[in-house]
């Protein structure tokens, strides 16, 4: 059993739905499940391609790191999928792709390599987001994701030019021992974090975002909002505690985007008065706080904290574009009262929401708690307080969400839940419970993803 | 011995069951609040004050206990006002949309506050702080208004992050998260923010001035049987971190010498006077019962706050008094006007009247409660205003007793308004006939409540014995007590002596009225009218605007706290459309100039 | 004010100019009476208003049995010029109706409510003209008419005190009594209603 | 204790022959200063004692429940008077805030009495009486605490022995802005003229009263005779520096009694906002500039 | 001679002279309710004021009904305000007295013709004390009001026990005259 698995197979099963086009769907459901059930068989270790070893040739690295993103996205993935895919048969092929892209991502080792997935996972995603029946969107989707690649790849050949390798370790490696000037590598790392930053959702580069996600419908919603934002997460991860050295001028302007992008985020949902827009604006501050602890090392937390609001994510979107799937348009006013004859789908959401905003007996309080416990011990006193701050925000929207969707007098929005979405749903809030309650194998997992967080090979 | 970790998992445990068997019937739902609020009450109260609590912890992770005359004095309080109101539920449970859930967060939120108070432990009892909070968010929306539940979120949440921010703080200068550690370890500047965090923590729980401006919508607005908990019960977690705050750590500030008072103290102390200064005046003019007492909360939590701000044993004691006679009078005044929202289904006072007719019990339990409120003897208010007064004159704080005087006798008009426009009065003609007094289930806890608001009355020493072994723990001198006298730094005062003579005074008026000639009853429309035929109740109920000539004066300037948060809300939503308008277009182009800028910064700053 | 007799004169002309004018009437500087046909007062009501004359000072009826008619007067007050106007119209007696000026002065409300209680004249248009306003459960005939007889009325509804001895001694002078004796012959003519 | 407390029920009994006396000789002296002969000094004792006679009309058991109460309460403060030193039922117990709150259960038993009888003009009367209280309350209540504050006692008794020790320096000498406050305090309290806004017979028919005929009414004069009694001796004691014996307590009682009554005779009466206003302006400032110098800058004279 | 002087006055005579006091207390302390419905009312400012001095007879006037004992009607009464005094006199608390100036009160004066005004006031609620006169002089006024006291002092001042006995007399007259006593107006519905 080896990891180059996880890419191949989609990509053959992929192969293969085009051919048996009447099968793709179950295709696509069995490779989705085959690639979790997979996990549980692959040794964590460095694969290597080609048989050129790891400077020159590319490799896999499976590390702890990446076993806990793969489990991540490929969990996610089959969930939106296996919810989906009876209704979207003709993307089963692309769904395929993008699970490749996805996987390889996470696991490769290179960093040219590492643009490849991107690309065939941004593809995919883009023929994904067609299914929203907003061209234009797709379309600055396209664009924009295009500008981010090629600025990646740009900071990509500039530190090749330099460092001779495209090698992850390679790279770090020389750069630590090359003695260079800080302010040597600032450029290229500015420009490929601003190339991730597209993807990751990162405020200025990042307005693809409203048109895409405030009218995804419930395969692109999860899938964009949850798997992709998953996988991306955990590879901008890597990088920032791996490879890029932000210090300077450098480490204020990413810090400052950083902030403003949580600050932004959470200013925005506050007055947005759609559903989805809620939840995208308030993604987008989420998925800059995972970035900044991140940055600030605590990369344990930082996964925990990502696998968190995705799984919550995953719980809102899909249970709000199937409402609005069926009700047409997604303002609040149209949605109120959707809980009243849906307590479990009601509750599930409930609880997505608070842990989301971090309260007691949900996972994201353990986080949050764990999080701001970091922050105080290096002593860095801004960021609890702003985080703390923009918790109050996000509250108050939150909160008046949820009242509004649980109460209205007369006149209820009439949308049905079929069982594997309730099934899901409840399984994934019942899980996020069990976190917050039962806290000690997410402090082991926290602790282990700091401590010990590459197998040998892959650590330096 | 009882184990507090076995009571809190039998409360975490029947809130479970009471969903569940809210489920079969509403009514059994209710019914398990009531067995399982009596039994953490009593469990707590008799295993408490005979010392037998047992801290050991067993089964959950994490969690440590300790038992304090302090977290006692508040544990028991608080579950003794949930006991009282657990009564309720079952006569309101059918007017809820959750039933269920009702019960299950009630008595959930009771578990949240045995882990609050007997833990030793910040985090822990940060964990049960904010779960106290959600729970009883979701309690309020099951009564009027859902943006009630939204300004409470809020402001606790203010409180609660303040707090936790405090927290962390202390948790570095200690090391642990131990409480008492770590209130003692802190220091320096350090102990300057860290105390106010803690005070703007316990603001926003008491809802003094200026984060009140949840406490009346919340309290308004929650459903009837929650408001009394709400106002008797949980507002005074904020009075427990302020303890924490006032007596607990030191903040190296200049002390005034003419007051000896240190100025981070005589700051709270000003802002509490704020407090009781503006929680009377806006509880003047409310027109909804509810929300003119939860106004008096406002202004009676300032009265907590000032207490302890004093610093001395005395005014310590006595705002440790005033937090339970309060507790008692506010629970009991709110019992009664649920009981009347209950019957009548309305508690707005221009919409009612004579209500006295039909429900004197209640009647008589709304006056006890409000004459306690106004610190009138023989009530237990008047006791613990009495201690806060002596503490205020032993410091000279003349600003300060001008405000707390004007609480005071301002309370006797905004809890008279009630009486005379809700209870008394010409009986509206859309209640008469159809008006019941409340159902026994409903009396009992009403009746205990104004029992014990007499025995606070009268004999105070009870409480105030314990009281004292809460300060002593709190490193002050006790209060001197003699068997039924309290000694005061100005006065002794004996509120035995004073009920009597009061006794005394009623048994002579009484005989006075029964040996003269018996009056002829007449009917309440048959009064003076300067010789106009009046039929029409409405037209002789005086209940609308009720005290506007002294509203006129002030009326404009009671909406500057609400419209400062407005503003802020507003500017953040600005803020959000601001950087929508600059960053989300549907032009890429836009994207790229953002990316340009921010390489134009990094060259700028480093490389050129 | 300065040629406030200009002004009284000026009405007049201003007013024959536009109305068919019955009578008219220069009582003094301040104050002139027009008697017009019913027909004219609503518009000349609202001409005057609009010219000025605001107020509605009074609006009330006499009776003229004589003549079988009952006569509506109307009192409008101009503030600018100080000069009162009366219009008088003369209507039926025996069935006494009028157009309410409710839509030119909405104060004419009570005054035409106490015109009807007193005179028994419907104003048709005034929803509430038939309500009771000052006499409260009144039962005759409306009391300023002049065929009602208020002697008669009061014996009949209240006792009067009964003298054992008398206390009035009248005087007895022959030119009085003649003069109290063709009083009283006048006064009993009206109250029949004029009728001989 | 059942001695001390009939001895109280004495001082009570005292302050009602008392007040009714003297207000009695006011009503002379007010009748003579404008040209009337005035009538007879015991009048308010015929007038109660014909209330008692009379057969009364009540609207339910609270109008005369609350009657009840009021009497009861305000016998029950008059049990705590120091008439002199030596005249008094409890000593070290006649606390100053016993007075100020155990006065309130008599008005509150009236005001909740009047509300009862379901005449609007009594509620408005409550409103106004209770307005006016918090008018008057605030700045008299600043200058006893800065009398408590100076002397470390608020005993009443205690604070007149205070006086008489320190070479009768009176309080109304030594804190002569703050025995301006106490007077207009004392006249708002006692319903003398500019402040009687309450009663006002012309406008709401006497206000909280206005129900109230017979044995109910002659119950409440009783009352009102010895709140009136409770307030000036309280007046006499905090600033007059009480009294050795009887004599010079009448003494003293009579002039503070008859000298507020003869300024009252030559005022009108004050809309119920510019009391608030009055009293928020000029005696609340006087008052905590009193406080100020006395506590904070020791200048007492 | 026996020495239980006491026991021997029966519940009656105890009664009696219990009413006797009352009757020194009432006579001593007149307070007036003054319905001032006429002409006659200006001849009350003299009476009180420093030139006749009321209060010297412990004369005052009471705002309400229900603290007043007399009922001064100064003057003729319309239909309307005898309604209203009938109600205001059902609304005084007893003993209660009623005092009649002028000789409008009597017979109806000027307006003995008059459709709107009654003649008789004694046939709808009793008059202790009529004081007659166009209006009456202010030394008659007061005169009345002595021979009220010395009325009380002999116990003739029965007007309150004749109205209670008499009712239906009484309430058949005011019937009589006003139809209904007590009308409903809309101004105060």
């Amino acid at each position: 059993m080896s990891a180059i698995l996880l890419i191949v197979i989609p990509l053959l099963a992929a192969f293969l739905s085009i051919l048996v086009k009447k099968y793709s769907a179950n295709i696509l459901l069995v490779v989705s499940f085959a690639s979790v059930v997979l996990l549980n068989y692959i040794p964590l270790e460095v694969i290597t391609i080609g048989g050129f070893a790891a400077p020159y040739g590319i490799n896999l690295i499976l590390d702890q790191y990446s076993l806990i993103a793969l489990y991540a996205v490929n969990v996610l993935f089959f969930l939106v999928v296996a919810i989906n895919c009876a209704k979207f048969k003709k993307l089963s092929s692309i769904l395929l792709v993008a699970l490749a892209g996805l996987n390889g991502m996470i696991l490769t080792g290179d960093l040219f390599n590492l643009f490849v997935f991107m690309e065939v996972s941004g593809i995919a995603a883009y023929l994904m987001t067609t299914t929203n029946q907003k061209p234009l969107a797709t379309f600055n989707y396209l664009v924009q994701g295009t500008v981010g690649s090629s600025l990646y790849l740009l900071g990509l050949i500039l530190l090749y030019a330099m460092f001779g390798t495209l090698n992850m370790q390679d790279m770090a490696f020389q750069i630590s021992s090359s003695g260079y000037h800080i302010a040597v590598t600032a450029f290229p790392f500015l420009l490929m974090f601003i190339g991730f930053g597209v993807e990751a959702k990162l405020l200025p580069f990042n307005s693809w975002v409203q048109g895409i996600l405030g009218s995804s419908n419930r395969l692109t919603g999860p899938m964009i909002a949850s798997v992709y934002a998953a996988a991306i997460g955990f590879v901008l991860g890597r990088l920032l505690t791996e490879l890029f050295v932000f210090e300077g001028t450098l480490l204020l302007i990413v810090t400052a985007i950083l902030g403003f992008s949580i600050v932004a985020g959470e200013a925005m949902a506050f007055g947005a008065k759609k559903v989805r827009e809620i939840l995208l604006f308030s993604s987008i501050a989420q998925a800059a706080l995972v970035a900044l602890v991140f940055l600030s090392g605590f990369t344990g937390l930082a996964a925990l904290l990502l696998i968190a609001n995705t799984a919550g994510k995953l719980i809102l979107f899909l249970i709000t574009n199937t409402a609005t799937d069926q009700l047409g348009n997604d303002d609040i006013s149209t949605l109120q009262g959707l809980f009243v004859n849906n307590k479990v789908v009601g509750v599930s959401f409930t609880v997505a929401v608070l842990n989301v905003l971090g309260l007691p007996m949900f996972f994201g309080f353990v986080l949050k708690m764990n999080i701001l416990l970091e922050f105080f011990q290096t002593d860095h006193l801004l960021w609890p307080a702003v985080i703390l701050i923009v918790s109050v925000v996000e509250g108050i929207y939150f909160i008046r969400l949820l009242l509004k969707l649980w109460f209205k007098e007369s006149d209820l929005p009439q949308v049905e839940f079929e069982f594997t979405l309730k099934y899901v749903v409840v399984v994934v809030a019942a899980l996020l419970i069990l976190f917050g309650v039962y806290t000690a194998p997410v402090e082991q997992a926290a602790d282990d993803l700091t401590a010990i967080q590459y197998i040998e090979g892959g650590n330096l | 011995m009882a184990s507090i970790e076995l009571l809190l998992i039998i409360a975490l445990a029947s809130g479970f069951l009471a969903y569940l068997l809210g489920r079969v019937n509403r009514v059994y739902g209710a019914i398990v609040t009531i067995v399982s609020s009596m039994f953490v009450f009593s469990s707590l109260a008799y295993f408490g004050f005979t010392d037998s609590l047992d801290t050991t912890v067993s089964i959950l992770p994490y969690v440590t206990f300790q038992v304090t005359y302090l977290g006692m004095f508040f544990a028991v309080m608080i579950t003794f006002i949930y006991a009282m109101v657990s009564f309720f539920n079952p006569m309101f449970i059918k007017d809820y949309k959750y039933p269920g859930a009702y019960s299950m967060l009630y008595i959930l939120s009771m578990a949240g506050v045995i882990g609050v108070f007997f833990t030793d432990n910040f985090m822990v009892m940060f964990f049960f702080f904010e779960f106290i909070v959600w729970t009883s968010m979701f309690l309020i929306p099951l009564g009027h208004s859902r943006k009630a539940a939204v300004s409470y979120y809020a402001f606790s949440a203010v409180g609660s992050f303040a707090l936790l921010f405090a927290i962390f703080m202390m948790r570095e200068a200690a090391g642990s998260f131990g409480i008492n550690a770590g209130l003692a370890a802190i220091s320096g500047t350090n102990a300057i923010v860290v105390f106010i965090l803690l005070i703007v923590s316990a603001f926003a729980k008491l809802g003094a001035f200026p984060l009140h401006t949840w406490l009346p919508i919340a309290h308004g607005n929650a459903p009837h049987p929650f408001s009394p908990v709400l106002s008797g019960a949980l507002v005074k977690l904020g009075a427990f971190v302020a303890v924490m705050a006032l007596i607990k750590i030191t903040p190296n500030s200049y002390v005034i010498v003419a007051l000896d008072l240190p100025l981070a103290q005589y700051l709270v102390a000003i802002f509490a006077g704020l407090s009781i200064v503006f929680g009377t005046l806006m509880a003047i003019r409310q027109d909804d019962a509810k929300k003119l007492l939860a106004y008096s909360s406002m202004s009676h939590g300032g009265y907590i706050l000032l207490a302890f701000s004093l610093g001395s044993s005395i005014g310590l004691s006595g705002g440790f008094y005033h937090i339970v006679t309060h507790a008692l009078a506010t629970g009991a005044a709110f019992l009664a006007i649920a009981a009347v929202g209950r019957q009548t289904g309305t508690t707005k006072m221009s919409e009612l009247g004579g209500v006295i007719q039909k429900m004197p019990v209640t009647y008589v339990v709304y006056l006890i409660a409000i004459i306690s409120m106004a610190g009138i003897p023989p009530m237990g208010g008047f006791i613990s205003k009495w201690l806060i007064f002596q503490a205020v004159i032993d410091k000279g704080l003349i600003l300060l007793a001008a405000a707390v005087f004007f609480g005071s006798i301002g309370s006797f008009l905004y809890v008279f308004r009630p009486l005379a426009a809700l209870f008394l009065g010409q009986e509206k003609p859309q209640f008469k006939g159809i008006l019941k007094e409340a159902p026994v289930i409903m009396l009992i806890p009403m009746i205990v409540l104004s029992g014990m608001n007499l025995v606070t009355g009268i004999f105070p020493n009870i409480f105030l014995q314990f009281i004292n072994k809460v300060i002593v723990e709190l490193g002050m001198a006790p209060v001197v007590l003699g068997t039924y006298t309290i000694q005061g730094t100005n006065g002794i005062l004996d509120p035995l002596q004073i009920t009597i003579a009061f006794g005394i005074g009623v048994v002579i008026a009484f005989i006075i009225f029964i040996l003269l000639k018996k009056s002829k009853q007449v009917g309440l429309m048959d009064t003076y009218t300067a010789g106009n035929f009046i039929y029409s109740e409405e037209l002789m109920h005086y209940s609308v605007d009720f005290y506007a000539p002294i509203e006129r004066l002030y009326e404009k300037h009671t909406t500057h706290v609400q419209d400062m948060y407005k503003s802020l809300e507003n500017k953040v939503k600005e803020f959000g459309n601001v950087v929508k308008y600059f960053f989300f277009t549907n032009k890429p182009e836009i994207t790229v100039f953002w990316i340009l800028i921010i390489i134009g910064a990094l060259l700028w700053g480093d490389l050129l | 004010m300065m040629n406030s007799t200009n002004n009284a004169l000026e009405v007049i002309t201003l007013v024959e100019s536009k109305y068919n004018v019955v009578k008219t009437e220069h009582i003094s500087k301040y104050q002139v009476a027009f008697e017009v046909i019913r027909e004219d007062i609503h518009s000349m009501l609202n001409f005057l208003k609009n010219s000025g004359w605001k107020q509605l000072s009074y609006l009330s009826a006499i009776d003229w049995p004589e003549e079988d008619k009952m006569e509506l007067v109307y009192i409008v007050f101009n503030w600018d010029k100080g000069v009162h106007i009366q219009i008088r119209s003369k209507i039926d007696r025996e069935n006494p109706e009028m157009d309410s000026i409710l839509p030119i002065f909405p104060g004419c409300k009570y005054y035409e409510r106490e015109a009807h209680e007193f005179f028994g004249i419907v104003f048709h248009g005034n929803p509430d003209s038939m309500k009771q306003l000052i006499l409260e459960g009144w039962d005759d005939i409306p009391p300023l008419r002049k065929d009602f007889d208020p002697r008669a009325y009061s014996e009949a509804h209240f006792p009067q005190r009964e003298y054992t001895e008398t206390f009035i001694e009248l005087n007895q002078q022959e030119s009085k009594q003649e003069k109290r004796a063709a009083r009283q012959a006048h006064i009993d003519e009206v109250r029949k209603g004029g009728k001989k | 204790m059942m001695l001390s407390m009939l001895y109280g029920v004495g001082i009570a009994f005292f302050g009602f022959v008392l007040h009714t006396s003297v207000a009695g000789i006011n009503r002379k002296i007010s009748g003579r200063l404008q040209k009337r002969y005035g009538p007879k000094w015991y009048q308010e004792f015929l007038d109660i004692f014909k209330l008692l006679s009379k057969r009364a009309t009540s609207h339910g058991w609270i109008f005369d429940f609350g009657v009840i109460m009021a009497l009861g309460g305000i016998i029950a403060t008059a049990m705590f008077i120091p008439v002199t030193n030596n005249f008094l039922a409890f000593p070290d117990f006649d606390n100053f805030f016993i007075f100020a709150y155990l006065i309130a259960v008599g008005m509150l038993g009236m005001a909740m009495s009047a509300s009862g009888s379901g005449n609007p003009l009594a509620s408005i009367g409550v409103m106004r009486a209770l307005t006016t209280m918090l008018a008057y309350d605030i700045p008299y209540m600043v200058v006893i605490v800065t009398i408590i504050k100076l002397t470390g006692t608020s005993s009443i008794s205690g604070l007149a022995l205070y006086q008489q020790a320190a070479g009768n320096n009176w309080f109304i000498v030594a804190l002569p802005l703050g025995a301006i406050v106490a007077v207009l305090a004392l006249m708002a309290g006692l319903g003398k003229k500019p402040f009687e806004t309450y009663i006002a017979p012309a406008e709401i028919a006497s206000g909280p009263l206005v129900e109230y005929g017979g044995k109910q009414l002659g119950m409440l004069f009783i009352m009102m005779e010895i709140t009136h009694f409770i307030e000036v001796s309280l007046f006499v004691n905090l600033f007059l520096g009480g009294a050795e014996n009887i004599f010079i307590f009448l003494v003293k009682y009579f002039a503070v009694y008859t000298a507020l009554s003869l300024i009252s005779n030559v005022y009108a009466r004050f809309k119920i906002d510019q009391v608030v206003l009055f009293f928020y302006k000029w005696p609340l400032l006087i008052a905590i500039v009193q406080g100020f110098i006395a506590i904070y800058l020791g200048w007492v004279i | 001679m026996k020495s239980t002087k006491f026991s021997e006055l029966s519940q009656e005579q105890v009664d009696r002279k219990w009413w006797e006091i009352g009757d020194f207390f009432r006579r001593n302390s007149l307070w007036m309710l003054m319905y001032c419905t006429g002409c006659c009312a200006i001849e009350l400012p003299p009476a009180m004021t420093s030139a006749y001095d009321m209060e010297r007879l412990g004369m005052g006037p009471m705002a309400t009904p229900r603290q007043a004992d007399i009922l001064l009607v100064s003057g003729y009464l319309s239909l309307k305000t005898l309604r209203r005094l009938i109600y205001t006199y059902e609304q005084m608390s007893e003993p209660k007295y009623v005092v009649g100036l002028g000789s409008c009160t009597i017979n109806g004066g000027i307006y003995h013709d008059s459709h709107a005004v009654i003649n008789q006031l004694d046939q709808y609620v009793p008059v202790d004390v009529y004081v007659a006169g166009c209006m009456p002089n202010t030394e008659a006024v007061m005169n009345g009001f002595v021979d009220l006291m010395d009325a009380i002092k002999h116990k003739t001042a029965n007007g309150w026990k004749k109205y209670r006995d008499n009712y239906d007399w009484y309430r058949q007259n005011q019937i009589a005259s006003l139809g209904e006593v007590e009308v409903h107006d809309e101004f105060h519905e």
